[in-house]
């Protein structure tokens, strides 16, 4: 890295160079930060980007400056007050090749640096840490394939917030089930489409701890406004507690709690569709879901460890309580680790929107979940359909959820 | 080019020179007669002049600007605020789409195409395009193409992938309703129609011309036009490949974008954007060609570098042809491409730079006059660096996978067409609406339209970088609090002003639409050469007549109206007036050729295309309507081959004497 | 479907006689039997470039001659070239973005 | 026309691409070599070829203003290029037989969309030229015949160069 030009990734003042492309000043400060900013970068990857941003914006708010400067300059000076018509002189070759060749220096300047950040950026040699990311309508799967060096002795499978370590050079290989998604985590480096059928690989590294947003960023049909992501970034140690939390067997509720209830309305209900990993059915076998035949895009969030997320239906949704989900997110990268590792308990559960979930999905978020109307799929839903669960049923699945840590 | 060899003639007969032709009835070649009363709304319907296409294209490519507009309007007040509830998911999908494809294929297009039509031959010193039927044909079935595109609105809702209308999201399963089908079948029809226009155009341009004017004489915007319909004849067949897979996807159940049966769905991406970029410059160089025309006009001084903004403009549409892939950096295409294609994205910047500067450098040392056109013209150019130069900034790949699909980039293209092509736009209604109106328009009025259209714009997409770089994703129906950051200047604030911008904006527009209707109650006629103008245009008569010149003028200049009326002093090196604009109509008319044959008013045209439309119609609704379309296809190509393009001999209104007779266009 | 009607009135004479077409037409029905022949009998690793060359030389001689490009005005090669030409690029770049020539 | 040709060029490409993209992925139905019948594909291009030759004829006979033999040779070209369309129909029907459809695989559906999109443009020139055969005997040509004849002419080679091409890349060299 020796691009000289660095920056602080803590200076909020970026914004200031889009301004001087205007030519006007955009007040300082404005919009502190957004959760999704372009120019806060907090790992490698996004901080090579960041660089080149800083040759190209300021190259471009410099020649703007200068061009219409000079044009504002023409427009004064050659206003008619009644000079003559002046000569019909047709231009001067020398001005012409010289204004080509100026343009040309500046954007050969530009494209060696970009030249080299587009190689860098598409290093994956040194990689250390594999996640395989699927894209369906409309939330993202999370799959860490058994990787001795970070402890992950099985897989796991997870949805809507990746959990990596800090200081790693994690490889995403996404792809998608249905249609093309793009991840995008902003802080962490630039999009990268998920395209069906093929395997499109992107490069994370976060430097410190912390929790980074993500949207979506290819339209991807009818709720592409809701499928967002996070990414959490846990130091070395704490990663490791939760890759062994992932790992932990099932633990089916004590028989006659609510909880139990809630697992008999799962088998009957959910097990279509969502896997709990290590859920028997009442028969003692293996309950397996089967959500190819029912879903379009052939897949469901594995819940085995719902409660081990901040976020539920594409991150759309807080799975926290205002006040427990703010700490979160507040959470210095010391705080975060614990905070983030300890779940969802009773007291911070945001029960509103998951009974409002479980009641109506598709009235939460817009999905083709109207039996009416999937002709062209051949019956399977996109999205999660609406169940008609009573709302007992309601009480017992919220508690049983709630032992899915 | 041996068919410049019209000859002038003396006058022989003034009489002709009355504004209307009337054509007799004839004994018709066709199948059924030809169209033979040629006033009222009949002369609309079925006439093959350039000059009445060229309104008609006008009138109805503006209505598709309010059309659009307002479908831009309602998204805006859907993202005024967070979580929006103006619009359903569903519906902002379908609005942002047909917003899109709106103004792009119905406003921004046929737009141009209206100026083309218009001027092309004017400006050449031709008495029409090279073949006027089927002029007439692009038009309705452009008319048709829009129709179709609009009417899914009301059968079962719009198109809801996007303007590019990426695979797979856009195959059966994902879009269930009709409306796909129907912005397949729109755009399949608006695009012959272009693509008959532009061979059109180019054939006239090549043959027509008036003696004397080389391809370096010519009037820049011709030249833009050329290349325009140049870029439109060799990019239009790669979206219908597009658009015919698609189309047997949905229709006759192929795969060729379905993923499970092992395509590619960059393959969709790569042949839309390898029409799509080049359509891009379609759309600006118009923009170009008009403000190429007014920023000298109101300079007093002829381009700057004239052969460069020439070959610029046609080294834009050659290298426009090798950066499509920039659409696509966060694809997945491996490094190579991508830096291959950032390269070349990034070369473009210099022919195009070399545009900006030649205008910059005729208006150095004018004599400006500020009228509106010339400031739209201006705002044009300052407006299309900003959004040029954040062009350039997406042309660093590594940066653009920041800001593709942000508001960024809604910012730039925002800039580009709107800064660029509709200013440019509304740069040519004022200065030509004399000359096609007899009109003038108000220059107060249009002072107003022009600073709430800046303000406007400015205030709508000028927030739009900035809440790009601060993340905010587009195509989204609803943008959360949850992302909006902190602080008084996060999404909030500036999605709110860049709402309050469009409405602004639609003030500014309204000012043109209270412009029009005023000045065309005003019963005060333009004069002649209001702007002391420069090219052939405004060598005939406002609104010239049917047959555009009395007398074909024979072109010693570039800029060949302006050096009739000025002469160089040989000493001084200064200009002075050795006639004036009105006199020199007034001569034309005064030695007026006889016998000029134009051509024949004809229903094929219009019956053709609403042939193609029932046929189009028929894919959706089933093969018995097909063949009503397909039928009614064939008897109007049949009825158009037995038709003679010119009517004979007896239908014109001065029977033939001895002179050569000004036979246009044989054939066709 | 008629263009540019009145542009070759001088070069009506192709410089070409039935013969000569005649000839021509052998020429390219050899060639393609050589071309099918390549489908039985094995060339080895020049077959692919042995057939694509074949196509080419019959392009160029159908549009050259047949086609009488050869001899008619510059205008109309570059109309027809430019087309082509941006199609071979373009298409070609196109697929080597799916590594269609690697794989 | 050169022009109207030029732009087709692009029309074709796109088609051809496609097909060479995806001649490949067959995952049902017949894979391309188990299916294509060499002898008779080279015959029907054979067919075409010759097809191009009777045209120039016409044309140089239209320009020697030779009525008859213009007709003559334009009812030859469009004859063997119905035999052309004729043979292909025969192919497609014999492929469909063989388990082909359209929708049966990309490599078909690209297949049929190439070829089809082909056999499309020669049935529209077998119907150009015979309608042509009818305006010249009912005389009712404005301007120039042999310019006609030969605009239709240059159509018809285009097609059949790009029958050239198809055959090479998509019949003769295996996938
Ligand atoms: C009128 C239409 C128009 C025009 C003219 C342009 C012009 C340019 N565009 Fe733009 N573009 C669009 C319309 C247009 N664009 C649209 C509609 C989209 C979005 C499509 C979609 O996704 O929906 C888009 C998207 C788009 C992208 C993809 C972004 C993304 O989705 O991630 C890129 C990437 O490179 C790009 C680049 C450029 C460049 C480099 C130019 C250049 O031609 C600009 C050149 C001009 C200048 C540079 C200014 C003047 C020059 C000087 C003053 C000289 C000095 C300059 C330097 C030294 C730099 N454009
Ligand atoms: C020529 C092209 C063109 C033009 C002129 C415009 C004009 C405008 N555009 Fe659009 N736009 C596009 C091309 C264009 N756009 C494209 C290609 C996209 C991408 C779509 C996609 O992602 O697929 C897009 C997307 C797009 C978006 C992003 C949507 C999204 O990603 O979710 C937005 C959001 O603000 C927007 C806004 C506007 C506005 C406010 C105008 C204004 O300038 C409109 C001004 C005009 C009027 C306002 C009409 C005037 C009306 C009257 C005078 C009548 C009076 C009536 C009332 C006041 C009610 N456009
Ligand atoms: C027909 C299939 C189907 C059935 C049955 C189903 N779901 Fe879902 N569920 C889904 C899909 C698909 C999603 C992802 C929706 C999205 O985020 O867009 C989902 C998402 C969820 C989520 C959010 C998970 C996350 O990590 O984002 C929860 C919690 C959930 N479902 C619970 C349930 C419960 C409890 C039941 C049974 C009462 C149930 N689901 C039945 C398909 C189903
Ligand atoms: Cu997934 Cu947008
Ligand atoms: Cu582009």
């Amino acid at each position: 890295m020796d691009i000289v030009i660095n920056v602080k990734s803590s200076s909020h003042r970026i914004r200031n160079s889009i301004a001087t492309i205007f030519g006007i000043v955009v007040l300082a400060g404005c919009a502190r930060n957004a959760p999704q900013d372009t120019w806060q970068p907090k790992g490698d990857n996004a901080q090579i980007i960041n660089n080149l941003q800083w040759i190209v914006f300021p190259m471009a708010g410099v020649v703007g400056v200068l061009v219409l400067g000079f044009y504002a300059y023409t427009i004064y000076k050659y206003n008619d007050r009644g000079q003559p018509i002046p000569s019909q002189s047709h231009g001067k070759p020398v001005v012409e090749v010289i204004l080509t060749i100026i343009p040309a220096l500046i954007l050969t300047v530009v494209g060696v640096f970009t030249f080299r950040g587009i190689f860098e950026l598409a290093e994956t040699e040194d990689t250390e840490m594999i996640i395989n990311v699927t894209g369906q309508q409309w939330w993202w799967e999370y799959d860490y394939p058994a990787q001795d060096d970070q402890g992950i002795t099985q897989p796991i499978i997870s949805s809507g917030q990746l959990v990596i370590p800090v200081g790693t050079k994690v490889l995403l290989r996404e792809t998608s089930r249905d249609v093309i998604h793009s991840y995008w985590i902003p802080a962490l480096n630039g999009k990268k489409d998920a395209v069906p059928g093929r395997i499109n690989l992107l490069r994370l590294q976060a430097d410190k701890p912390g929790l980074f947003a993500g949207q979506c960023t290819e339209f991807c049909g009818l709720s592409h406004a809701n499928m967002r992501m996070e990414a959490i970034a846990l130091s070395k140690e704490d990663f490791a507690k939760w890759v062994s939390n992932q790992q932990k067997a099932y633990t089916a509720p004590a028989d006659g709690t609510l909880a139990k209830e809630g697992e008999g309305v799962f088998l009957n209900q959910c097990i279509r569709c969502h896997q709990v990993n290590g859920l028997k059915k009442v028969d003692g076998t293996p309950a397996i879901a089967a959500p190819d035949e029912n879903v379009y895009s052939g897949a469901a969030p594995n819940l085995s460890h719902l409660m081990s997320r901040n976020t539920f239906a594409g991150a759309k949704f807080d799975l926290l309580n205002k006040k427990c989900r703010k700490d979160v997110w507040g959470a210095s990268p010391e705080t975060i680790g614990v905070k983030y590792l300890s779940g969802v308990s009773e007291s911070c559960l945001n029960a509103t929107d998951l009974r409002a979930w479980l009641r109506n999905a598709p009235a939460m978020k817009p999905m083709y979940a109207d039996p009416a109307k999937l002709e062209k799929s051949g019956g399977k839903y996109r999205g999660m359909p609406n169940l008609g669960l009573t709302e007992t049923d309601i009480d017992k699945l919220v508690a049983y959820l709630l032992t899915l840590k | 080019m041996s068919t410049n060899e019209l000859t002038l003639t003396p006058s022989q007969s003034p009489s002709l020179a009355k504004g209307k032709l009337v054509v007799s009835p004839s004994q018709s070649l066709g199948a059924v007669r030809r169209p033979v009363n040629t006033t009222g709304w009949r002369e609309w319907l079925f006439t093959v002049d350039h000059k009445k296409l060229g309104i008609m294209y006008g009138t109805v490519a503006f209505v598709f600007f309010i059309v659009g507009g307002v479908e831009a309007l309602l998204i805006r007040l859907q993202l005024a605020l967070p979580d929006g509830r103006i619009l359903s998911a569903d519906k902002y999908n379908q609005m942002f789409t047909m917003h899109a494809t709106t103004m792009i294929f119905l406003f921004a297009m046929p737009m141009a195409a209206a100026f083309a039509n218009y001027f092309l031959p004017l400006q050449i010193g031709a008495r029409d395009v090279a073949f006027p039927r089927l002029n007439a044909l692009s038009f309705w079935l452009f008319l048709t193409g829009g129709l179709i595109l609009n009417a899914s609105w009301f059968l079962g809702g719009a198109a809801d992938g996007g303007w590019f209308m990426y695979a797979p999201n856009s195959g059966p399963v994902f879009s269930p309703s009709n409306g796909v089908d129907f912005w397949i079948l729109g755009l399949q029809i608006a695009g012959i129609a272009s693509l008959i226009g532009s061979i059109n155009l180019i054939v006239t341009v090549l043959n027509m011309r008036a003696p004397g004017m080389t391809l370096m004489k010519m009037p820049v915007f011709t030249w833009m036009i050329l290349v325009v319909q140049f870029l439109l004849v060799f990019s239009l067949p790669v979206i219908t490949v597009a658009l015919v897979l698609l189309m047997f996807q949905r229709s006759y159940g192929a795969t060729f974008f379905d993923v499970s049966q092992g395509a590619d769905p960059l393959l969709w991406q790569h042949l839309f954007w390898i029409f799509g970029h080049p359509e891009v410059y379609v759309l600006i160089l118009p923009g170009f060609g008009i403000i190429s025309e007014v920023l000298p006009t109101f300079s007093r001084k002829p381009l700057f570098g004239y052969p460069f903004v020439v070959f610029s403009g046609a080294s834009i549409g050659l290298v426009g042809f090798g950066v499509w892939a920039h659409h696509m950096f966060a694809s997945g295409l491996g490094p190579v491409s991508v830096a291959v294609f950032s390269m070349a994205t990034m070369a473009i910047a210099i022919p195009t730079g070399v545009k900006i500067f030649n205008w910059i450098l005729t208006m150095w040392g004018g004599k400006i006059w500020y009228s509106a056109a010339m400031k739209f013209a201006i705002g044009l150019v300052i407006l299309f660096t900003i959004g040029g130069l954040s062009g350039v900034t997406h042309a660093v790949a590594p940066s653009d996978t920041q800001q593709t699909d942000t508001y960024y980039i809604v910012a730039h293209f925002h800039y580009v067409l709107f800064g660029g092509m509709v200013f440019g736009l509304f740069s040519g209604f004022y200065y030509w609406w004399p000359k096609v109106f007899g009109k003038m328009l108000n220059e107060k009025l249009g002072s107003w339209n022009f600073w709430f259209m800046v303000i406007g714009m400015n205030m709508a997409f000028g927030p739009m970088h900035i809440l790009g770089l601060q993340g905010q994703p587009r195509r989204m129906y609803v943008w959360t609090e949850a992302r909006a950051g902190e602080g008084l200047f996060n999404f909030g604030f500036w999605n709110m002003v860049s709402s309050i911008g469009s409405f602004i904006l639609a003030v500014g527009v309204l000012f043109f639409i209270i412009n029009v209707i005023k000045t065309t109650r005003n019963p005060e006629r333009a004069p002649l050469d209001p702007w002391d103008a420069r090219t052939l245009e405004w060598l005939t008569t406002s609104p010239p007549k049917v047959h555009n010149f009395d007398r074909i003028p024979v072109v010693h200049h570039l800029d060949e109206f302006f050096h009739r009326k000025y002469e160089e002093d040989e000493t001084t090196h200064t200009m002075k007036q050795v006639a004036t604009g009105a006199d020199l109509v007034r001569a034309e008319v005064a030695a007026a050729d006889v016998d000029i044959h134009m051509p024949g008013a004809s229903y094929w045209p219009l019956l053709l295309s609403v042939g193609m439309g029932v046929l189009g119609m028929g894919v959706i609704y089933g093969t018995p309507i097909m063949v009503v379309g397909a039928l009614l296809v064939l008897f109007s190509a049949y009825g158009w081959v037995l038709e003679p393009s010119v009517p004979e001999a007896i239908d014109f209104d001065t029977p033939s004497t001895d002179g050569p007779t000004k036979e246009i266009a044989p054939v066709g | 479907m008629t263009t540019e009607t009145e542009t070759h009135e001088d070069t009506h004479e192709h410089g070409m006689s039935d013969a000569g077409y005649i000839k021509i037409a052998v020429i390219l029905a050899l060639i393609t039997a050589l071309e099918v022949s390549t489908y039985y009998v094995d060339f080895g690793p020049l077959f692919m470039p042995a057939l694509l060359i074949m196509m080419v030389v019959k392009f160029v001689m159908v549009v050259s001659y047949f086609m009488h490009l050869k001899f008619d005005s510059k205008m109309f090669s570059f109309l027809f070239y430019t087309g082509l030409g941006l199609a071979l690029f373009v298409y070609i770049t196109a697929l080597a973005t799916f590594k269609f020539f690697i794989a | 026309m050169w022009l109207f040709l030029g732009s087709e060029c692009l029309l074709f490409g796109g088609l051809i691409s496609t097909y060479m993209l995806y001649r490949g992925r067959v995952q049902n139905g017949p894979h391309p070599s188990q299916i294509y019948d060499i002898p008779f594909t080279s015959v029907s291009s054979f067919v075409l070829l010759m097809s191009s030759l009777t045209m120039v004829l016409a044309v140089s006979s239209a320009q020697r203003k030779d009525d008859t033999r213009t007709n003559l040779w334009l009812l030859i070209t469009g004859l063997l290029g119905a035999s052309f369309v004729g043979g292909q129909v025969y192919e497609f029907t014999t492929f469909y037989r063989e388990g082909l459809g359209f929708t049966t695989s990309l490599f078909s559906s690209s297949f049929y969309s190439l070829t089809g999109f082909h056999g499309v443009h020669v049935s529209i020139g077998v119907i150009m030229l015979m309608s042509l055969r009818a305006i010249i005997k009912k005389n009712k040509i404005t301007g120039d015949k042999s310019e006609v004849v030969e605009l239709i002419g240059l159509y018809w080679h285009f097609v059949d160069i790009v029958w050239i091409i198809i055959f090479t890349l998509v019949y003769l060299i295996p996938s």
